[in-house]
């Protein structure tokens, strides 16, 4: 049935009907009214026979889904950026035990300084985890990646995080089509573990595993990930024919087929993006967005496939790789190698800010005219930046930047953005 | 005229039970079929005093749930010994996942179970002192605090052995390990005001907590049945001398844990929703040296320069335990 | 190794299928071994009698009284005598006297005897008869020791004895109050029922005349020590003295002695302690014991003086009668010289005594032995081997004729070591003592397994109703108190299925065999940690170094 | 497309208001979306929430800085807040205050504006009135409805009976309709075709 609903609750609705029997809680923005909507589904009995654990920390969240996940119980949890760089040790763990556990991230900036607006800082730091990867573009996506995900998840014994980009998505109140119950056990069959805990048919689970066989554990979990990459699409093409819409996927093309530029992105940025390209291409320009969907296992082929074509290539980010710049665009180029074309990585839209049309269109100008930096921050006030730098390079003791910042930012830091 | 029903034995303090007892009041460690859930092969170091005490807890816990139980283990030297691929010793449904998070883990299979209507099936979790007063401290109060239906068993040997003994949270003063020459008077362990998990655990009220050696395992035995008829939360808190951490013969495991009772240094009781019910009497009680002396990581108190006051300053604790929890009905030391 | 199970195929290395790590011999960790041993108990090691007394102790804890009575029954056939009068070299030996106090075997050994006597329990004779008589002279403890053994061993045995009754110093010895003589009877009566022959009332004189004219193979000499020894008092004519040997055996015999109302009893020995202690049941007054030593050296055993002591005997210490008048005597005072022998002192002190008893110990009368070739007389007895044969083949000796400490139970064992070592030399052998094992010494014991369990004490009878009868003193134990008795024995060196070392090993690799069949090490797993050796109660345990 | 803003303070409930707004776009049929000022505003503190309404799925997700509508639920913002950043001369203004615009000292700022789009409505007032809460959201959407035709009056209220039940949405439906009844009154003629 087709809601004006918040995301949050667009995606606990959607969780609520994959039957989880064991969800573990814990608060932090934005991720927080998704586990609060589901504690009411559980409360109205909407979500029956689940066991809804309010543990004392994320690291905990995992551990419980761990350990429900384990003794054969289909778990979930959701989280955000501190909380998610909390749990990691856990996030290895889970991965390397191969449980098939979902988790949605709400994706959010990491501190300090302490922002709690949305980027990809947090899941992008989880890329080598061990985790599936797939990055929601609306509610609508956010929703049946979920749906998908568990499918997914278990079918390989793999964890699973549908990642959707905090307030943005997650606060947002926009038409969603939530599924009957019906049409998602008919898609989803109940949880049937590779292994599971059981006293009549005793294993132990996590074992210490040495030189001898480390490596060979290593590449059967990279193998896992190779065999993702056939399964997502195939998932996503059953979903599209059970529910009659595009959802998941490796990647999406926008406006490709004739492109001289495009701009590849993941997440709900690509909505901004596509307006922006029809824009462009109604002056003329042949311009197009590759949306990237599944980032781990990251779709070599398929990028390469879209882009081998076109002359240059905007990479935009939302996480930065301090030091190096672009993370996705060093994927990308692995996808790309022998293939010459312009590349640029962009930085936008970190701790919230903004990613608006206009900033894209100038942006995306200046690319088609090859007048970027390979590396570029959008909108980035550089009076602002430049006025740090040069305090720094006089005095040593020059405060922290970001008060600095802040301080010459004024009343603006307290306007909308 | 009492009739001494068991022979030889202290009653309620014999080690494993003996062919005078009714076949039902033995001991399960007395049973020629007893389980074994840590079976032969493991590598624990000769005369382990973890490898005994878990194998009688969980052998117990086997007996007391009809083998339908399920254990969760933080990293560790249990862990590490036990489970080295290609091989397993355990017997039991047995998942390792991390150092800090076994109580949490726990709780997650328990949650499982629970939804999945297996209420029969019971949980265990154990850890060293390491991953259950240090690393694991957060996670074990929050599956206190919930109550949920875990029985977490603390196997202390009072540090860091599996990384080759440095100082944790249950170190007690005046102990050598190798980080502790950096804190304590050198090279011992700081004094500090200790940390008793035990009592922590009571502070959440839970139904069940106790504390136990390996040099009565009977007592060990009864506990972990005793555990077993509760639901909810349950701690139970087990000495476990280390021969390798604290310097002793691999002959005198158990020796020494009988000393660390006999001197009130380690109080043996039971509480339940925070009281405390029972203790284990002291039966001869000893001055702290004689538990001391026979450790290497207390060579320094007994050295060229001996540290009486050290020594004082450990008795004086020992007695406020035997005062705190009335370890013995006469205040002589024999 | 990731295998398929119900589970279908594990995740590889990551998850393993239980119970795999039995592929780890860990034996190979091993430097030393733990191996079990038996060691000689402190009881069986001091018993004269040659008791197994911690294996009946054993049997008896289970409750399984008959067969801890036939197990005392292998080395000895008075346990309902010998629970009353043996002085328990035993439970001074006992380990547990270290650790509170010392097991009560003498009780339990006299609870046991009277059971077997209430509930008629009888020994069988299973050996094939060997063909071979033996003549027994003497029909006392040691005596028919003797004769139930060299019987048991398939020989036809005779017993001769000068007195009326049989029991020797069981019966002419040893005051009622102290043995019941149903007692005697009872114990005697089931030798007898196994087919000795008893010739009452029969001197014996001529030893190689029985043995060449009556046809006996061997005989066993034990004719005891019943001639009361002498000392010359300067004495009035009208002094009344007597030897306390004979007063006792008249006792026996119904002839009450008259000793007035002031008794001294002159000796420090066992005997003096009976006579005392009779005077006062015949109604004397005053008791008194006159000894030229101090108490410490006394012969006599501290419960006899303690009891004679309750019963109002007085005792005189460093003292010698000087002269005996009637109705009184004179003393002289003594004092130890460094050498610890008593040095008159001049110094003299009157005393009053109507009757004075000589109890000077006692001498074996050896006339039987005169004339006998090759048989050695020494100090007053009869010199023997290791193997109690006198210097004339086929005759042996024991109990209170040949030297030793003179006591039933020494004499009871006399009497089974003759009969082994008759036994050996009837069928042409040697017999061979077994080899003894390596003592049990409380050192090897780990004491924190045993209860703290006090001895029981014997219910004994109030001194008022004692010195007015010659009722039984000490009572006996019921039978809950013999069980706890039993059970207070440490079984000092020898494995008791305490199922301790199966338990304490934290390498499973105890095996343990079941039904009383002990244990056994699994040296496929033993790291050699020494946990059981440390553990084990009774010290059966060893730690022996792997070969290198 | 239709773009609103809205101003408010923090547990004034303006993000619901938004949310009720996109409920109303949607409950016709049409496409909408409602997003709050992301951010951790507590009580009081100055908030925005946006609305868009259109006839094409929406996949924009910028801020809406260029409004065709400002909806202001706390008049003292006025002063502290540059509420009326990127409305254009055409764009509709609806002041929750039962002050005139003179006496809140608008006047100078309201010029640029069409006077017959900027409406002052006493929404606290009415709310006070039918609801006894000072929730003005549902109350001005009736406004909004009357003066930018947007949404109709009926569809404001099934998204309010919608969000609430009982007393709360009977009270904000009543409070709802006065409003819409106000505005037309005061700008003397529905600004949309009601022929729909």
């Amino acid at each position: 049935m087709l809601r004006q609903i918040e995301g949050s609750r667009g995606v606990a609705e959607g969780v609520a009907r994959c039957r989880p029997e064991v969800i573990c809680a814990y608060p932090i923005s934005p991720q927080t009214h998704i586990v609060e909507a589901l504690s009411t589904l559980v409360r109205s009995g909407a979500l029956a026979r689940c066991e809804f654990v309010n543990v004392e920390s994320e690291f905990a969240a995992m551990s419980v889904a761990i350990g429900a996940s384990a003794a054969g119980a289909r778990a979930y949890t959701a989280t955000a950026s501190q909380g998610l760089l909390y749990m990691v040790e856990a996030l290895y763990n889970a991965s390397g035990l191969g449980l098939p556990i979902v988790m949605t991230v709400a994706n959010r900036a990491i501190g300090a300084p302490i922002n709690i607006w949305n980027d990809h800082s947090d899941a992008m730091s989880q890329r080598d985890s061990g985790w599936i990867q797939l990055y929601a573009e609306t509610n609508q996506e956010a929703l049946d990646l979920h749906i998908q995900g568990f499918r997914i998840a278990e079918e390989l014994s793999l964890p699973l995080m549908v990642c959707m980009d905090g307030f943005v998505l997650t606060h947002a109140v926009e038409p969603v089509d939530v599924p009957d119950v019906e049409q998602v056990d008919a898609f989803l069959p109940p949880y049937e573990p590779r292994q599971v805990l059981d006293p009549d048919d005793p294993v132990s689970i996590g074992a210490m595993v040495g030189p001898e066989a480390f490596t060979e554990v290593r590449y059967l979990a990279h193998d896992k990930q190779m065999q993702a990459l056939e399964l997502i699409p195939a998932v996503a093409a059953e979903f599209a024919a059970a529910f009659g819409r595009d959802s998941g996927g490796l990647v999406r093309s926008y406006r490709t087929d004739d492109a001289e530029t495009i701009v590849v992105a993941l997440g709900s940025v690509l909505g901004t993006i596509k307006d922006t390209v029809d824009e462009l291409r109604d002056e003329g320009v042949r311009i197009g967005v590759l949306g990237v969907t599944s980032f781990r296992p990251f779709p070599l082929d398929a990028v390469r496939e879209t882009l081998a074509g076109a002359q240059r290539v905007v990479v935009l980010e939302r996480a930065l790789a301090v030091g190096v710049g672009g993370i996705v665009s060093a994927n990308v180029r692995m996808a790309l190698s022998g293939v010459s074309l312009h590349g640029y990585t962009v930085v936008a839209g970190l701790g919230g800010r903004p990613i608006t049309k206009a900033s894209l269109h100038a942006l995306f100008t200046e690319a088609i005219a090859d007048r970027l930096e390979p590396l570029t921050f959008l909108d980035l006030n550089r009076e602002l930046v430049e006025r740090e730098l040069r305090r720094t390079r006089q005095t040593r003791r020059s405060g922290p930047a970001a008060e600095n910042l802040l301080r010459d930012l004024g009343a603006a830091a307290s306007r909308i953005g | 005229m009492p009739q001494q029903q068991i022979r030889f034995y202290q009653t309620g303090s014999f080690v494993v039970g003996n062919r005078l007892l009714d076949p039902d009041q033995r001991t399960v460690q007395a049973d020629m079929r007893r389980t074994n859930s840590l079976n032969s092969g493991h590598r624990a170091c000769q005369g382990c005093g973890e490898a005994l005490g878990a194998r009688s807890a969980l052998d117990a816990v086997m007996r007391a749930t009809g083998n339908q139980m399920v254990a969760v283990n933080a990293t560790g030297c249990l862990e590490v010994f036990s489970t080295p691929y290609p091989e397993t010793s355990w017997q039991i449904p047995w998942l390792h996942s991390l150092f800090g998070n076994a109580p949490a883990v726990a709780t997650g299979v328990a949650a499982a179970l629970k939804v999945k209507g297996r209420t029969d099936v019971r949980v265990v979790g154990q850890g060293g002192d390491g991953g259950t007063v240090d690393i694991g401290l957060a996670c074990l109060s929050g599956m206190f605090e919930r109550n949920d239906d875990v029985l977490f068993i603390c196997y202390d040997n009072g540090g860091y052995m599996n990384t080759g003994v440095q100082r944790s949270g249950a170190t007690p003063p005046a102990a050598a390990t190798t980080t502790t020459p950096a804190v304590g008077p050198e090279p011992g362990n700081t004094f500090g005001q200790g940390k008793s998990l035990p009592l922590i655990a009571m502070a959440h009220r839970i139904p069940y907590v106790a504390t136990a050696t390996v040099a009565d395992l009977r007592d060990l035995e009864y506990k972990a049945r005793r555990a077993m008829e509760f639901h909810g939360a349950r701690y139970l808190h087990v000495l476990v001398p280390c021969p390798l951490g604290w310097r002793t013969p691999s002959s005198d495991t158990i020796r020494i844990a009988r000393l660390a009772t006999e001197t009130g240094v380690f109080p043996v009781f039971e509480a339940e929703d925070g009281e405390v019910t029972a203790v284990s009497r002291i039966r001869h009680r000893r001055p702290v040296a004689d538990y001391l002396r026979p450790q290497g990581r207390y060579a320094h108190l007994f050295g060229e320069t001996p540290g009486e006051d050290v020594v004082a300053r450990i008795q004086a604790e020992a007695d406020r335990n035997v005062r705190t929890f009335g370890l013995v009905d006469t205040e002589v030391v024999r | 190794m990731s295998k398929a199970t119900k589970q279908g195929t594990l995740p590889f290395a990551i998850t393993l299928d239980v119970g795999s790590s039995l592929a780890n011999k860990t034996g190979s960790w091993r430097t030393e071994r733990p191996v079990y041993v038996d060691r000689l108990p402190p009881c069986n090691n001091a018993c004269p009698a040659g008791e197994n007394i911690q294996q009946w102790l054993y049997k008896a804890e289970e409750g399984g009284y008959e067969r801890a009575w036939r197990q005392i029954m292998e080395d000895n056939p008075f346990p309902a005598v010998m629970g009353r009068v043996c002085y328990r070299p035993c439970e001074t030996a006992c380990n547990r006297a270290i650790l509170d106090e010392a097991v009560g075997i003498n009780s339990v050994e006299r609870f046991v005897g009277d059971e077997a006597i209430k509930r008629c329990w009888t020994v069988s004779v299973d050996a094939a008869p060997s063909g071979k008589r033996v003549l027994v002279v003497g029909a006392g403890p040691s005596g028919l020791s003797a004769a139930y053994h060299l019987t048991r061993l398939g020989h036809q045995v005779t017993v001769r004895d000068s007195a009326s009754e049989p029991g020797g110093m069981m019966r002419y010895g040893i005051p009622s109050y102290r043995l019941p003589r149903d007692v005697v009877d009872a114990e005697i009566q089931r030798i007898v029922d196994m087919g000795v022959q008893l010739e009452l009332g029969t001197v014996v004189t001529d030893i190689s005349g029985a043995m060449t004219d009556e046809g006996y193979d061997a005989v066993f000499l034990a004719v005891g020590a019943h001639i009361g020894r002498r000392a010359d008092i300067p004495a009035a004519d009208s002094a009344r003295i007597l030897d306390a040997v004979s007063l006792l055996a008249g006792m026996e015999n119904g002839e009450a002695p008259l000793l007035g109302r002031r008794v001294a009893v002159y000796g420090g020995g066992n005997t003096a302690m009976d006579v005392a202690r009779t005077a006062k049941r015949l109604g004397a007054t005053d008791a008194v014991v006159v000894y030229r030593r101090t108490r410490d050296r006394m012969p006599a055993h501290d419960i006899e003086v303690r009891e004679a002591v309750e019963e109002g005997v007085r005792l005189r210490w460093l003292s010698t009668i000087a002269y005996a008048d009637a109705g009184h005597i004179t003393i002289e005072k003594m004092r130890l010289d460094e050498t610890g022998f008593p040095q008159p002192t001049g110094e003299f002190e009157d005393l009053d005594a109507d009757s004075v008893v000589l109890a000077l110990g006692q001498l074996a009368d050896l006339a039987l032995v005169q004339g006998l070739a090759g048989v050695e007389v020494a100090d007053d007895v009869v010199q023997v081997g290791s193997d109690l044969m006198t210097g004339h083949p086929g005759v042996f000796a024991g109990g209170d004729m040949v030297p030793s400490e003179r006591t039933a139970t020494v004499a009871i064992g006399h009497g089974k070591r003759a009969a082994r070592n008759i036994d050996a030399w009837l069928r042409g052998t040697r017999y061979q003592r077994p080899e003894r094992h390596e003592l049990a010494t409380y050192e090897r014991l780990n004491t924190w397994y045993y209860s703290d369990a006090p001895a029981t004490v014997r219910p004994r009878l109030e001194t008022a109703r004692r010195i007015s009868t010659f009722d039984e003193v000490t009572g006996g134990l019921d039978e809950s108190t013999a069980l706890f008795e039993a059970r207070r024995c440490l079984s000092c060196g020898n494995c008791f299925d305490c199922d301790n070392c199966f338990g304490v090993c934290p390498d499973n690799a105890v095996i343990k065999l079941g039904a009383d069949n002990r244990y056994e090490i699994d040296l496929d797993y033993c790291k050699g940690c020494g946990l059981c050796a440390a553990e084990c109660p009774s010290g059966a345990i060893e730690m022996r170094a792997e070969r290198t | 497309m239709f773009q609103v803003r809205i101003h408010g303070r923090g547990g004034q409930g303006v993000v619901t208001t938004a949310e009720l707004l996109s409920v109303a776009a949607f409950i016709e049929g049409r496409h909408a979306q409602a997003f709050p000022s992301f951010g951790s505003e507590r009580t009081g503190a100055p908030v925005v929430a946006f609305c868009r309404i259109d006839d094409r799925p929406i996949r924009v997700r910028e801020p809406v800085a260029r409004p065709d509508a400002v909806i202001i639920q706390d008049a003292t913002l006025l002063h502290q807040v540059d509420v009326f950043d990127g409305l254009g001369p055409d764009g509709y203004l609806l002041v929750n205050t039962s002050r005139s615009l003179a006496d809140l000292g608008l006047d100078a700022f309201v010029q640029r504006f069409r006077r017959d789009r900027v409406i002052p409505v006493a929404a606290t007032d009415l709310a006070m009135t039918h609801l006894g809460r000072p929730l003005p959201g549902a109350v001005l959407l009736g406004g909004f409805a009357a003066i930018t035709g947007q949404v109709l009056l009926s569809s404001v209220v099934s998204a309010i009976q919608d969000r609430f039940s009982g007393r709360l949405a009977a009270g904000n439906v009543s409070a709802a309709r006065e409003a819409f009844d106000v505005v037309l009154a005061e700008i003397g003629e529905p600004a949309r075709a009601q022929a729909d």
